[in-house]
């Protein structure tokens, strides 16, 4: 799998660089994949606009030339739909911590799910709230611990696809900072799908998350992920139990003749018009 | 955080608190071409702007590389087969591998 | 029977003011007593082609509002007392990132649920100093249907030429009250259009805190690429923690309203020229006032009402001047005590007196007239 | 009459009150161009729930924009009837419905009592268009404005093919409050 | 099916009555259900939270001699879980109109799912936003017109079951009001459940919905419920095509052995205590 | 080396003070700079059987301690800036409902996201007057790591003597200090209990605003079974709309704080017995105030200090008192101007002046002496 | 509600917009006795209570009741089988049926 | 030396330097019974960012709580010795790590380079413990605390098991400095 280099220059502001993530943290793998996948899209740089909200992974809009928005804690997607609506021809991408996106934002990403317009989430999933130092997330695993769960954490996690889904998303995937480029052609996909998209991207975070979990470094966690992470094929040839801990990667779930929201929109317009 | 317990990670986390457009840093670039196992190739480390997580040293599968005072090196070219994981799994566009 | 006459709602009076503005976009969260402008427009944008959004709670719709303004939407939202609390952390974000937006509050009886179907007017301070942090807002409380159409018409514009949002600040009596309006002819009603900068997108910066003037928001999507954060940020957009630039950010929210009171501010005085006494009020507690000020000047009390239109930034230069003369002052509101903080700083060497009457019905004349008597005596 | 005239309507939601006071709002301003201000007051938040419309139509500019002293007020429920007509001026004048008023006990002004309800299921059929016939009663007896231009204002808020419905039910009013005031 | 009378009046704040509610509006026959099924479980009245939200179900606690609080709107469930954690020998129930629970209150649905907490939600879904006047709200069928859906409603409903399930909740159950006596029952079951139980119960507003949509009567409306409810065995027979339109009645999901949160909360404070 | 004294972090002994104030509930949602209050708390809670929540948000975190209040926690949630503003709508239904609880704040810079780890004190104002409609509200502003400890058990107090959220708005510099706090005996504490109140159930009414005097609050599921709403209500709890009921409510909720100002304000006078020039400080800035009125003082100008440690009701007499002999009047603020309007209120016959630096750096004594020195010229 | 349109529902909503505590109101029941055909029966109407929603005329499988002047009234008690389902059905605690 | 001292250890996240800063406050307020405030910078939100712990340490009430004039500067990143260096006072002092700080081009004061970095790597095998070898060095140097007071201080934050690794890190510290002091 030989590659020519690739020029991220194009897309990022380099003066911005380097980044504000610290040592090794995953942020940086997920967004050298998203550039990775906007390229092969090969879509106007004035075409995309990126929202996120606040968190570590939501400072990822600051570092790439498209039109950036870094929002509110968890209201990312609330700016992503109004862009969108007034302007469909945009694409646009909402970038979210697992605190900002199901947190804080849980009510927005139902809604915007359930709306299924034709926005991708990336879900920069670190179990943690990373950016203000290591509180527990609602996607944290019982059991482990956080700075607020000293005692280990008695919160059932949701499951980011199977809510995404319930709630009306009809393209659902989830990849690793590890397997960057399975993400790369999930990202391509996701942002190709005409309707709303949800990729759950478990990220590594050792700073807030590893250290206090017996995974004190980048390479700790990135092995957990090469580890723990199992394509959903193989995952139908196991038994629960031998499930335990891991979580399934790629496509889970894809519906392809939903109505997508704006476009809806735009046939009520032309219906109101020949009237 | 009540008792105050010594907790020291080795973790050298980016100063840059400022996310303001800074004064353009000329790139502080170690190249490093060799033939590798597949040919021709080339390995640029930005030393500024590699944080030293070693992820590329860990995953790099033959071993080509190594960390010296907290940034990665090539040590031996020789044995890189351009597989571009180190690229690929870099968070810093720090390591980048051409023909 | 002119045909350019109507019998509007107000709140009716706001939803055609603004499409008369031009807007093209309109996200909200129900709430009486405001229902009826997100009503009107779900029936009036789509005809136009805008967008009429309903989203899941109030924070999502400034959200929307604030994103589709980016892209150049011209946009409004409309909400009451607890939706208003709800959406001050995006007001915030709003002035500080500098979008333009027009946010409606038609004020009901609070605090909580408060008293949804009855009026007060006890949001007043509430707009000026709701968000955290130092900012500066624009808002405007109409006191007749009419005026609620033009002045939603002037809130646009505003918004856009100063890049802000700006707050139409109603009270139910307003808004749900049926008057005449008098329908303009559309080219005799200043419309400020958003327009790209004037610069090339590699010259383009989106804040300029040390010219002195607003530099228009690009919108998204038409080559100007650039970066919004609600961090403090300096010139072009990124954040900064250096001390200058966060003195300067700070200083500009400030003084590009401050500084620009001349054209902002907005008010109507009724026999102020030779009062002694001084009404203050505002929406529909001014109009009580002055039919009170009829009923004073008629018992021969030199009464005058002076009428805020713009309620913040506060016409402090107007009530300084009228107070040299009137040492009495009366400020008449449905709430507890607000805007008259105002006025007792301003003028506080008249005895400034309030009036406040919260129980759910307006202020009669009757009640303004008894108080200037006694306080007259 | 003086430049001012105050008027109520007073019953329960969904019987159409305020759009009737609505329409008599819009003929006084519009058509007859007076100063014309309709209010209403509403259940919790905005439901279905009591109402009661007012109607200032004045001559000069109106201020303050609710009734305080109901020259004419239409009621068609008991409660309100028990609830509202302490206001009344003490010439005012009441118009209610014969069948669904029936305890008077605090009664003032001057009382007209008309069979609308009655002539509504008797001669439209149903009860829609209540408000329309105590409408048409309010303009007979009051002369606020014009039986003509009351007309135009219905007219204008009527869904197509409801036209003639409506104009009955404002004739059924016209005529039961003529017969009332003839006695 | 003949039974005695049944008392209403020890449950009911008798001096509030007659109630808030418009004629016909199924809210009441859900409260009645909802006495029946406690006076069943002979619950102490002081042993009992009622909680809601803002909206025409919402009035519900003024009217039973419970504790009772009518929050704000979207947040019922919020103070019921912090009552519920502080004290948790107390029943507390959650009643909320589809869009506090589902619009403003979606968060905090999906959340108290996650925690599977011990507190009953009932949803009284009337397809609307019913106090406000009728606009529409998350749970609105498309196509159905409402007064912010002048054209017909483009945005897909919410089914709150399948989200509740998604999300946590290990009861989940729907009915309707014409439904009573099922609801009895489901009522009775929800309570019992040891975890989050969700019951959506369809409920009749011919007011701010009915008479947008073709049902300007209560019975137009109870009548359509009995028409397209359709007990989940029934379902399970038909095909896809045959429940366009339809909806579910009875327990839709149950899990039993999930930790709950106020009991895995207690375990800690008992670890605690040991060390 | 006294075994009672320890070294601490502002933020340490604010949830520290909790403890000893019996708080036996905390939900909260993390934020920058006041995330050590949830962690520490987190630990200490359940070792004690109380309860540690962390929400989905803000809102949730408000309501769950509301939820507890009512059925008798001390209850207790810590936020700053932005997690304030999405706050309001519950502060409102905690006033309105009477429900007791404190809210801490501890200040960063903003609006909007703003500067997270940076301190300020922009949100003096919204703590009042955050909230759609009419309330009172207390808040106080500790100085230093060991007032912040034992003004925190006083904001318990306080909470449940008056049934009112009570704010602790502190700032990222008090907030994330650490100096010296002695610990006291807790019998030598004041400590308020909840108690369930004095007559029986039949007899209980949760409101009762003619008494002018605070109900206690029956915690629920004892016996005392009542109705809460954020409506306007009666006595009894239940809604109303009647004129008289809805005034009544109106005027308790601000007269239970306002009449009972005596007992609730608190503030440290420094040197001001002869002083011509006042200064008003509060928080950190009041730290760098002292020292520069020392400076001044060396320099033979007689400055004074005055500090309000109960920010919320302002001490309007106070400082209506000081001004009579001070003429001059310097407000320094990390903000643009907030406090100085309510100076300027008290004390229109002296010059008022504010120093608001506003660059992410707290104001130095240097920095005010210098002012001091420019407007005594 | 732009071009105001005649919209007038048949409803009658409850009126008490006051959820304060209401006066104990007497309350003005109806009560109809007799033999249904499964034996005694006694069927109370609230009056005061019942807001004429015809759920309770319409849901009973016996036709035993109709609206009178907006109020529910027992019109034939002997086709009563005390199925229950009007008083179930009832949302206004206005209808009872007893042995 | 006046009654205060203004002492600040500068350098990256996660070096430990906050902690040492705690550790000497707590020395010198608990068991030297003196005044100290101790304050600290923070990244964006409260992640492991740049950090900088401050320490004043006074006989007199300390207002200000920030230090102004720097008496002693700990340094162990290149970038905070040159951000930093600047409020140092003319005659303050500099403990600066031999192998991490290289460029000096803006230096002031007195200048102490200490072989930390590599001691640590030598004799306690990792870096771990960095932070008390410059807290020992801090104390030998500046005599703001005494070394029985630092090492009581210290070991009551050192987690069990780890005191002697602690210990050994601060006598690794007063040694170094010792050395350079003696130069
Ligand atoms: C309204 C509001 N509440 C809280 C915060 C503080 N805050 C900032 S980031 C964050 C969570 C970050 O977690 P996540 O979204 O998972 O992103 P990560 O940093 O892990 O990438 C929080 C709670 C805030 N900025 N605004
Ligand atoms: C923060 C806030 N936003 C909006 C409202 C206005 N409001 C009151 S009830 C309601 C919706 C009611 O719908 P639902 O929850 O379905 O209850 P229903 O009335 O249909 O029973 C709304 C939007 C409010 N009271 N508070
Ligand atoms: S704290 Fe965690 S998520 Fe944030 S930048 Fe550091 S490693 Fe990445
Ligand atoms: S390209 Fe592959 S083999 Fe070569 S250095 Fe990188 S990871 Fe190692
Ligand atoms: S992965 Fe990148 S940043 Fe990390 S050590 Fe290698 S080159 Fe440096
Ligand atoms: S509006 Fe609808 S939900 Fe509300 S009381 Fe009336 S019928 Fe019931
Ligand atoms: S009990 Fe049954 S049969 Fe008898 S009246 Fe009621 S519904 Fe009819
Ligand atoms: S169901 Fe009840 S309220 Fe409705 S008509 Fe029958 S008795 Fe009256
Ligand atoms: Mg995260
Ligand atoms: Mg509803």
């Amino acid at each position: 799998m030989i590659k020519t280099k690739f020029d991220y220059n194009k897309y990022l502001r380099q003066n911005t660089l380097p980044h504000i993530w610290c040592p090794g943290c995953g942020d940086g793998i997920i967004l050298k994949s998203l550039i990775r996948a906007i390229d092969k899209l090969q879509i106007k740089k004035d075409d995309i606009v990126i929202a996120s909200g606040i968190g570590c992974a939501s400072r990822l809009p600051g570092y790439v030339d498209f039109n950036t928005i870094h929002t509110t804690h968890g209201r990312a997607l609330t700016f992503a739909i109004g862009i969108k609506m007034f302007k469909p021809r945009l694409k646009v991408i909402t970038i979210s911590g697992d605190g900002d996106a199901l947190a804080i934002g849980g009510n927005h990403f139902i809604h915007a799910a359930r709306r299924n317009i034709d926005i991708t989430l990336i879900v920069f999933n670190n179990y943690t709230y990373g950016m203000t130092g290591g509180q527990y997330s609602p996607t944290q695993p019982i059991g482990s611990y956080a700075t607020t769960t000293p005692y280990g954490n008695i919160e059932p996690p949701f499951d980011v696809c199977d809510l995404a889904k319930a709630a009306g998303a009809t393209w659902v995937a989830r990849s690793t900072s590890y397997h960057a480029l399975q993400l790369d052609k999930l990202i391509e996909a996701a942002i190709t799908h005409q309707g709303f998209s949800v990729l759950d991207v478990i990220t590594n975070c050792h700073i807030s998350y590893g250290r206090r979990n017996k995974m004190k470094s980048p390479v700790e966690m990135i092995t957990y992920q090469k580890e723990k992470g199992i394509p959903v094929r193989s995952a139908e040839n196991l038994k629960p139990e031998e499930l335990t801990g891991r979580f399934k990667t790629g496509l889970i779930y894809q519906k392809n003749d939903a109505p997508e929201f704006c476009a809806e929109y735009q046939k009520k317009l032309e219906l109101l018009k020949t009237k | 955080m009540p008792e105050e317990t010594i907790i020291i990670t080795n973790y050298k986390a980016c100063d840059s608190i400022e996310a303001e457009i800074k004064p353009k840093n000329k790139l502080n670039i170690k190249t490093v071409s060799g033939m590798g196992k597949k040919g021709k190739v080339t390995i640029d480390v930005i030393v500024n702007y590699c944080k030293g997580c070693e992820i590329c040293v860990y995953f790099c599968p033959e071993k080509v590389l190594a960390m010296k005072k907290e940034i990665a090196e090539v040590i031996d070219i020789s044995k890189c087969t351009k597989c571009n994981i180190c690229e690929i799994l870099c968070p810093d566009f720090a390591i980048t591998v051409e023909e | 029977m002119a045909n350019n006459i109507k019998l509007m709602q107000g709140n009716e009076a706001i939803a055609e003011g603004a499409v008369i503005a031009g807007c093209n976009f309109f996200a909200g969260y129900p709430i009486t007593p405001s229902s009826e402008i997100s009503e009107y427009l779900s029936v009036k944008l789509p005809k136009t082609g805008g967008v009429f959004l309903q989203m899941e709670d109030e924070i999502a719709a400034l959200g929307a509002v604030l994103g589709a303004s980016l892209g150049g939407a011209k946009a409004i939202t409309a909400t009451s007392g607890p939706g208003m609390s709800l959406k001050q952390e995006h007001i915030g974000y709003a002035s500080m990132c500098e979008i333009p937006c027009v946010i409606v509050n038609v004020m009901r009886g609070g605090p909580s649920t408060g008293l949804p179907t009855l009026p007060s007017q006890s949001d007043v301070m509430q707009v000026k100093w709701g968000v955290h942090g130092d900012h500066a807002i624009i808002a405007i409380t109409p006191s007749s249907v009419n005026e609620s159409l033009y002045e939603t018409v002037r809130a646009f514009n505003l918004s856009i030429k100063y890049r802000t949002p700006v707050i139409i600040l109603t009270d139910e009596i307003i808004g749900h009250m049926r008057e005449k309006v008098i329908i303009m002819e559309k080219d005799s009603i200043e419309i400020l259009e958003i327009k790209l900068p004037s610069v090339p997108p590699e010259e383009y910066k989106p804040y300029n805190y040390l010219s002195g003037k607003v530099t228009p928001l690009a919108p998204m999507g038409e080559g100007y690429r650039y970066h919004v954060t609600g961090l403090i940020h300096g010139d072009t957009g990124f954040p900064s923690q250096k001390t200058e630039v966060i003195q300067n950010a700070q200083n500009w929210l400030i003084d590009k309203i401050y500084k620009n009171v001349a054209d902002i501010e907005k008010f109507e005085e009724f026999q102020t020229g030779d009062a002694e006494l001084l009404l203050v009020a505002y929406g529909s507690t001014s109009r009580s006032s002055r039919q009170a000020v009829m009923m004073a000047r008629a018992a021969g009390i030199k009464a005058g009402l002076f009428r805020p239109i713009t309620i913040w930034p506060f016409p402090e230069k107007q009530i300084k001047n009228l107070a040299k003369r009137a040492k009495i002052i009366l400020v008449p509101e449905m709430n507890m005590g607000q805007i008259i903080f105002e006025v007792q700083r301003c003028a506080c060497n008249s005895a400034v007196h309030g009036l406040n009457i919260v129980n759910g019905e307006p202020i009669t004349p009757d009640q303004i007239y008894d108080k200037i008597k006694e306080i007259t005596k | 009459m003086s430049g001012k005239t105050e008027i109520r309507f007073a019953g329960s939601g969904g019987q159409g009150l305020i759009l009737a006071g609505i329409i008599l709002a819009d003929a006084a301003a519009i058509y007859d161009n007076k100063n014309a201000v309709q209010t209403q007051s509403y259940g919790p938040e905005a439901r279905g729930g009591s109402s009661k419309s007012e109607v200032v139509i004045s001559d000069a500019p109106i201020e303050y924009p609710k009734a305080t002293k109901i020259d004419y007020m239409v009621v068609l429920t008991q409660e309100s009837f028990s609830k509202y007509i302490f206001d009344l001026r003490d010439n005012g004048v009441v118009i209610a419905d014969k069948e669904l008023i029936t305890d008077f006990s605090n009664a003032k002004g001057k009382l007209y009592m008309l069979d609308m309800v009655k002539s509504a299921r008797e001669e439209l059929g149903k009860l829609l268009g209540l408000n329309i016939i105590a409408l048409g009663a309010l303009v007979e007896i009051s002369n606020v404005v014009s039986k003509e231009t009351i007309l135009k204002a219905l007219l204008k808020r009527v869904p197509k093919g409801f036209e003639d419905y409506n104009k009955k039910a404002l004739e059924i009013g016209f005529r039961l409050a003529k017969e009332v005031k003839n006695n």
